[in-house]
């Protein structure tokens, strides 16, 4: 665990593991639920030594019932408790769907009550996990009222939008990309900061088209930019990074600019974040339209398990730098 | 021992308060009941009539500071925490004068400041949620508890065995009634466990249980008061089945026909009411004239609460859109 | 219970109870389990009668366990029988959404072995239920691939619907409207029929507009076709009747004739179904579009309980009308 | 009883071939465990070592047409099922011979054809799907039986209350299998639940339930042919606690540093190989040459199916798109 004192280089998992010590040191209401997240660390090792500094008890260590450890902290929450729970793997979100979709996103419209607490699901593909180890459950609670959901990209989004959901009065799902965790690094401010939710970030400014996206394909995104100015192709990376509530006007702005937009994510194509935000853009952006909404997004599979069948499963840089070509001459 | 003797263990001052409430909330349900068969009521509606001596039993045997995460048949705890007639019938009516202002309806209401964590529909959902409600206490080291209740049928759902488990295991102070009521919709004890008693859940969790006569007011305030005792000395949880009958069928459409009409005669000589008043004459703490006065007050009381909510506004559709989020600002209570 | 000897007006909610029992009849693998379906012919009476004349094995009243009896129903589907599971209510389905999503959905593609079974879901408002009786979750299920999702909106449909579903070798969810069950009635053939899955249905033809929906949201619709052919406008109803697979070349062939789309849904409208056909219809038919998507839906709260918030929340004649006589001006 | 007088109740043939079992079960292991550390093993490696008896016993006590639906740490059952290891080395190298044609990893695996449901990562959803199982069955008047097994941890899901109760409830023809191993991941049994041993959860549902030494390989065949006589027999589930120890971290890549070394080094005594040869070699049955023989045997079997599974083709990327759905003229198993 480390403390942030001096400016310093980490990965995207150390800046989670920072935000967590920062917010449990600065506030008392914050505490942590999960598997194996006490001695052991949880399973990527987030709250290394967290159990010895904080205490068996804002260290929790559940019985495996993600329904009963969700609820847990909806009730602590209410209470005015700070919850960060810790879902081992995100795919077993599945198992609090109940609780999350029915009691903490409902609560504070049926009766006032506020549920202050944080979701954290590490989630994503690229990690030969399968499909109970790779899972994008974001769709699912993108269509759920009540709830705000973060994805970050960068340890800076990353430290900052926990800090962010852990002081937000709301339910938050905040999404940790595994194959972000020790592929990306920056060095960080010294000083406390948050990244407010409900905020998108212009990640490369460009003129040409809009590649509107979030969490570890924002890197595919920024890599097939990079690819295609040496063809004079200039892409604007929008990294959503909050999915609830959406920053409409940033997507908008970019794509009036642009005038066209790839939308691009990792989750399965039908029904998901892509199609919400192609939605948007053809009700609110009709007229500045230069070209058709291109999605790009994992065919409607769960994840399988083997190297090429999940190679061709992730959406790839090289998607988006044919249908930025593609769009580029349209 | 018997349910005379029993009673007096419990102050008459108590004792009479608890009647009051029994009696209010009978009078009350009725009443919504008469509504709802005038048709003036939208959605369902769920009574206790014939349980109403549990929920107000361990609502009374709780501290102001305590909190309760009730089901769909504890009208009676609600009203001992001070939620008042006139706000139960807003709510039923979809008034904004209710304390969900129309977003949710019957007993589907909470209000953190009487200490109440509103019932969900989902049954068995309370559950985790309550320990987690004793959780925080145990974090902060508070010497709060809280009470859930449960059906037969919600106890088996897997929130329930979750909770009981996480609150064993961390010796939460949270105690778990349960509300025999021998069926859960139309689907009697039988086809729902295979245990004689449901207290015999509580054996998966070493947990403390106690089966309790639920139509004796004062047995079920002494076993909460232990109960909540222990959990308030950092004894952990505890389960308390309390046997009973729903006296009606499962919501107001719903006539029982799948009940044998012997059941429901055995028990309406249980009438938690009827043992009520009997024990308080026996014990001298009442006659027919407190009985008397007594019904009068909360029939006043409940029709001063039906014109109130009668009287209430609607709340205008576009608040529709208010309230899925809590403000940035707002102070948790 | 009825049998289908002579032609004869049923209801909504006829025609389901009809299509189960000669399902029953057919085929001895057909099963059903469920909250007080037996004796008491569970909560919209669907199957009264029925455990009398199948008995009580096969009309199977269930402890109170939603994820239990579906992953039951999992179990036998894979020895080969053919389950058709009640939810009492939509809304419960949440309870039984790990099951569902992660055993059912993927277990064929996964090792193979198919599940055929059927979840029954009430679903819908307009029936003063609140918040937990009156929920659309098809949007959750249909971005869960692996699962078939269908929502009739006349008895013909209903009837046809449940027995392809019944026979399809796949996990179906069978959404059936709570409003539609008493209020819309039709006669029915006689004979044996089945309305294939993964087929929608014009339900009524125009050149003007095509109003994209499903479910109790048809007739909304209709009405609104009714009122805007006296204003020279032609709305041409598009009822999808299955939601996944979705009939796209139906969805396109009708906008292709008439440039113009509304998507019509009663579910929550952000990452709701509406998105999903916006954004196909934005890529797919980006030329062919003469002026914006319009998508109506619910807003984006829970369905509120007192009778003007949930008038309020409904999507509305109308807001159809309103939205059409827009588009027709663009 | 002492276990090599336990062990006269069993067929000597049986024994030896669950010998044989149990060596093929750790030599494979063992062997993926190798390929794993030289990185040639994509994902997770959860193996059974220590544990190899549990689904030896439990699935050599089945007939053909039983079904069993295993959890991650029962290797021997699938193997005693027929799953050669060249099929579970072409699982772990996402090959297309395995049995999920490279869709899955490790052991998420099953085939209808061998009686086998496919384990889900999803910690007990496979037990009310096991009850599902044996709904079938009683609703056909068939006389088979399934077994399912799941660790401690996955005894505190909800899905594990529900499949329980619900079995009991109808008297289904389903054994649980428990591999109590002390630990679910890094948490110790005492933080995973109050009871001092996981078959006091069978009391919830008024289930007879067993403990057993679960490094014994007699002693769990014969636990598991009385509960499946049981099944067949009409008299409904049984729960079958295997004590046993993890003999390694929870996967590869977990030192396991929470487990005290004590703890390993008692039970490394007790294991099952040692055990099984211990009694082999009292009741006459074989003697170290036997034991050397199946030792080549099964190394070249592993070696064998190493070898299939290496020169296997790996799945075109285009193959997942298929499958997603059953085709219509798909014949069910
Ligand atoms: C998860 C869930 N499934 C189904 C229902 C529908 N339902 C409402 S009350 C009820 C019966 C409840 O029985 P029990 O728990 O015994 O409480 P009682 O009404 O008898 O007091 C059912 C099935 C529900 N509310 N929640
Ligand atoms: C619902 C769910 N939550 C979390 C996990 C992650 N996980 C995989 S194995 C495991 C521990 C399992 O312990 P136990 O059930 O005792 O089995 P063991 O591995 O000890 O044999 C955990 C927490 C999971 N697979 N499923
Ligand atoms: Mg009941
Ligand atoms: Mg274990």
């Amino acid at each position: 665990m480390t403390t942030t004192s001096v400016e310093h280089e980490v990965t995207y998992l150390e800046a989670i593991s920072e935000a967590l010590d920062e917010e449990m040191a600065r506030d008392e209401r914050v505490f942590l639920m999960g598997e194996d997240i006490g001695p052991y660390g949880g399973a990527f090792r987030i709250t290394e030594g967290f159990q010895k500094k904080y205490g068996e008890w804002r260290v929790l260590d559940t019985p495996l019932s993600e329904s009963g450890f969700v609820g847990a902290a909806i009730g602590a929450a209410m209470m005015g408790m700070r919850p960060v729970v810790e879902m081992q793997f995100a795919d077993f979100i599945s198992c609090a769907f109940d609780q999350i979709t029915e009691v903490a996103a409902k609560n504070h419209y049926r009766w006032g009550a506020a549920v202050p607490m944080v979701i954290r699901a590490p989630f994503g593909g690229g990690v030969h996990g399968g499909p109970f180890h790779s899972e994008c459950p974001e769709g699912w609670f993108f269509h759920s009222p009540g709830l705000k959901l973060v994805a970050p990209s960068t340890p800076y989004d990353a430290k900052g939008l926990l800090k962010a959901a852990i002081r937000d009065n709301n339910p938050v799902i905040y999404f940790e990309h595994k194959f972000l965790y020790r592929r990306v690094k920056a060095i960080l401010p010294t000083e406390d900061y948050i990244v407010p939710i409900g905020k998108a970030d212009v990640k490369r400014a460009g003129r040409d088209i809009s590649v509107i996206t979030y969490a570890a394909m924002v890197h595919q995104a920024l890599e097939a930019a990079e690819q295609l100015t040496k063809e004079g192709i200039e892409l604007e990376v929008v990294d959503l990074r909050t999915l609830v509530p959406l920053d409409k006007e940033t997507i908008y702005d970019s794509v009036r600019k642009t005038s066209k937009a790839i939308v691009l994510h990792e989750d399965n194509k039908t029904g998901g974040i892509g199609a919400e935000i192609a939605a948007l853009l053809a009700e609110e952006c009709f007229d500045c339209l230069d070209g058709p909404i291109h999605r790009i997004a994992a065919p409607d599979t769960p994840v399988p398990f083997s190297t090429p069948l999940e190679e061709f499963f992730l959406p790839k840089v090289n998607d988006v730098v044919a249908a930025a070509r593609k769009l580029a001459a349209y | 021992m018997d349910a005379v003797e029993v009673a007096k263990d419990v102050k008459r001052a108590d004792l009479l308060q608890m009647y009051y409430y029994l009696r209010l909330t009978r009078t009350l349900e009725d009443r919504i009941t008469a509504l709802y068969r005038q048709g003036r009521i939208m959605g369902g509606v769920y009574t206790s009539s014939g349980m109403e001596a549990i929920s107000v039993g361990y609502a009374s045997a709780l501290r102001p500071d305590d909190i309760i995460a009730p089901f769909h048949r504890d009208m009676g705890a609600f009203l001992v925490r001070g939620i008042t007639p006139g706000e139960v019938v807003a709510q039923y009516l979809g008034k904004r004068t209710g304390p969900t202002r129309g977003k949710d309806g019957n007993v589907h209401f909470g209000d953190l400041k009487r200490g109440i964590i509103a019932f969900v529909s989902h049954l068995a959902d309370n559950l985790p949620v309550a320990t987690g409600v004793a959780l925080a206490f145990t974090l902060r080291g508070e010497s709060r508890v809280v009470v859930t209740n449960t059906g037969d049928g919600g106890t088996s759902r897997g929130d329930f065995h979750e909770a009981l488990n996480f609150a064993s295991v961390r010796k939460l102070p949270v105690v778990f009634f349960c509300n025999n009521n021998q069926y859960a919709y139309s689907t009697p004890l039988s086809l729902q466990m295979a245990i004689p008693n449901v207290v015999d859940r509580a054996k998966a969790y070493a947990m403390p249980g106690e089966i309790v006569d639920g139509n004796d007011l004062a047995a079920v305030y002494l076993a909460a008061r232990r109960a909540i005792d222990r959990a308030r000395a950092g004894e952990g949880p505890t389960f308390i089945e309390c046997k009973t009958m729903r006296m009606h069928g499962h919501s107001e459409h719903d006539s029982a026909k799948y009940v044998p009409r012997e059941l429901f005669e055995e028990w309406k000589k249980k009438d938690p009411i009827l043992k009520a008043e009997h024990m308080l004459k026996e014990l001298g703490y009442a006659d027919e004239t407190t009985f008397k006065e007594v019904e009068e007050r909360v029939k006043k009381e409940v029709e001063a609460g039906v014109e109130f909510a009668e009287q209430s506004p609607l709340p205008e559709g576009t608040e529709t859109l208010e309230g899925v989020f809590a403000a940035e600002d707002e102070v948790q209570s």
